[in-house]
């Protein structure tokens, strides 16, 4: 009796480990086994794809907005800073007039 | 010659599958989890659940794929247990019942020794398939001239070990054993032995696993054991003593052409073995040779004495043709009568 | 013959509705059903990886990305607008003077 | 002999091609064939799901990023050096007086 819950519970844990493809409702999920990745794999040449978007593409543009919002903090900081100083130097120019 | 792996490790087909029949529309699906190997999937598949190898592949055919079921799916389906892909590892490469002989021909047969891969044989595992070979348990490394697998033919034995290190090769190829192939081509027109006498106990365990280990009783008194052969048989053994001028594919062609005809219902057997060591004061001791000719006659059906028949009249052949045939002496041995025959 | 075909238009209509993973001449294609999903699913271990990306990672900086855009916003809109209001005063005083 | 090869090459091209679904120690990798693509396709309700996120939902996000950015550049380029005219325009009057 034990030794049958024991073997169920080793039965229950090799199958956690092992990756498993489910329905639910309709739905098809992959899962990879607990601690364990899912991997998407394409030679040099193949693309990843969702509907017409390269997903390749995509995700080279999340670089490429970081990228820009790195320079536009420095602009947007920068620039406004350098500006907002000269305003506060004419203003004081003013007052001295 | 060539040896073709027969079984494989296919998803459509039903050997593979608990209670023979590949899963119906909707099920459950259950491959071991400790186990290797590369499944090859042909068409698509509706299944609610599969539980996968932890190390393996599933190798798509275009068109092949799986989906989740929808309503109108088999309603006898998916209620059982689930459907379970059976051990992949129960394949041995020293299973005689696992080969087909590319030489294979009517009335011909072979060994059991001879019926696994050769050390002159190319061996092929079929490109349209999966598989999966268990290579024994290792003590020696079973030798081919060469082995086709994937489509890529390997004749060098670092190629070799390379693909059988490889993932592709660790998904086809398990266990202790090894494998390798070399220069064995068989050159000589007489025949080549085919080394695989030491392997004999391998071979005959995984031939007699499904009946317990244990041969089946031969249906004749003083039953026969041929070189190479796991049980007794009935029927007779005709051993040749050959010299330089022997052409073995000659002789198999004129037993096949001008003698089984006349016998029905023969099998022969003819080969190359090594010369079993003789009782003191027999002949032979002309020929200093270690091999011999061994031609085995046995019945398909119920015995008719035709076998003994058909030896004598090879031994009557070699009396007066033995020059041009390239053949120094011959013996045979027959079985005794059929048991339960009442005499 | 007719039923055959009815049967034929019955599966292909039942299979769009079904999520399926399909190989098309060497391409392995997800597809989600009209309503149905594929889902792929890891433990809080494992990683969703497309070919050497990390998804997690690329999610984790589409959001990151998304909030500096709204800081941006924020000083690069309000900043400016601010000064543009000063430079305005100045203006004003000095055509005072 | 030389077509032996020539169909030697082609069906080692056509395993390659193959597209597949692997277990790798309880990881699960999808291949496409050499040269091949992974496409997901979603029909009009169908969603990618990977984990807890919405694939179409965050490729549409890096897309909202990009727009925002291409306007922030617009302002945040443009209204400080509009600015910045200005600043130096009043400089030169005070300057004048």
């Amino acid at each position: 009796e034990t030794g049958g819950l024991e073997l169920q519970r080793q039965k229950r844990s090799t199958e956690l480990q092992q990756a498993r493809m489910a329905a639910e409702r309709g739905n098809l999920v992959f899962l990879a086994g607990s601690a364990h990745n899912i991997e998407f794999r394409t030679g040099s040449l193949g693309k990843i794809k969702l509907n017409e978007e390269d997903l390749g593409e995509c995700l080279h543009q999340i670089q490429k907005n970081k990228d820009d919002i790195t320079d536009l903090k420095r602009s947007a900081v920068g620039l406004p800073q350098n500006i907002s100083s000269q305003v506060h130097q004419l203003n004081s120019k003013l007052v001295d007039l | 010659a060539y040896k073709l792996w027969i079984p494989n490790t296919d998803f459509e087909a039903a050997a593979n599958w608990s209670q023979n029949r590949t899963p119906c529309a909707g099920a459950a699906v259950k491959f071991p989890a400790n186990k290797m190997v590369s499944v090859l999937v042909r068409e698509g598949h509706s299944i609610s659940d599969m539980l996968l190898p932890r190390d393996g592949e599933f190798v798509l055919a275009s068109g092949a794929g799986f989906s989740a079921p929808d309503a109108g799916r088999d309603p006898d389906c998916g209620t059982g247990a689930p459907a379970l892909f059976l051990d992949p590892d129960r394949f041995s490469w020293h299973d005689p019942r696992l080969w087909r002989s590319g030489d294979a021909a009517r009335g011909l047969f072979s060994v059991d020794a001879e019926r696994v891969p050769c050390r002159h044989d190319d061996v092929v595992f079929p490109s349209d398939a999966s598989f999966r070979v268990g290579l024994g348990p290792g003590a020696r490394p079973a030798r081919v001239r060469s082995v086709r697998a994937l489509g890529q033919t390997f004749t060098r034995d670092e190629d070799l070990a390379a693909f059988l290190a490889s993932r592709a090769g660790r998904l086809r190829f398990h266990g202790p054993g090894a494998l390798s192939v070399g220069p064995g081509g068989c050159a000589d027109s007489s025949g080549c032995v085919c080394g695989n006498t030491e392997a004999l106990p391998w071979i005959c365990e995984a031939l007699l696993q499904p009946l317990g280990g244990r041969c089946p009783p031969a249906a004749c008194h003083d039953a026969l054991r041929p070189e190479g052969q796991c049980c007794d048989l009935c029927g007779a053994i005709v051993s040749l003593t050959h010299g330089p001028t022997f052409d073995i594919e000659r002789y198999r062609a004129r037993l096949l052409q001008v003698f089984l005809p006349q016998y029905q219902g023969l099998q022969v057997a003819v080969s190359k073995v090594p010369r079993p060591p003789r009782p003191r004061g027999t002949a032979g001791a002309e020929a200093d040779t270690d091999t011999e000719i061994q031609v085995v006659l046995t019945e398909t059906g119920p015995e008719t004495g035709g076998a003994g028949r058909l030896a004598r009249a090879l031994l009557a052949d070699v009396a007066e043709h033995g020059e041009a045939l390239g053949v120094l002496s011959a013996t045979a041995r027959e079985s005794g009568a059929p048991v339960g025959d009442g005499s």
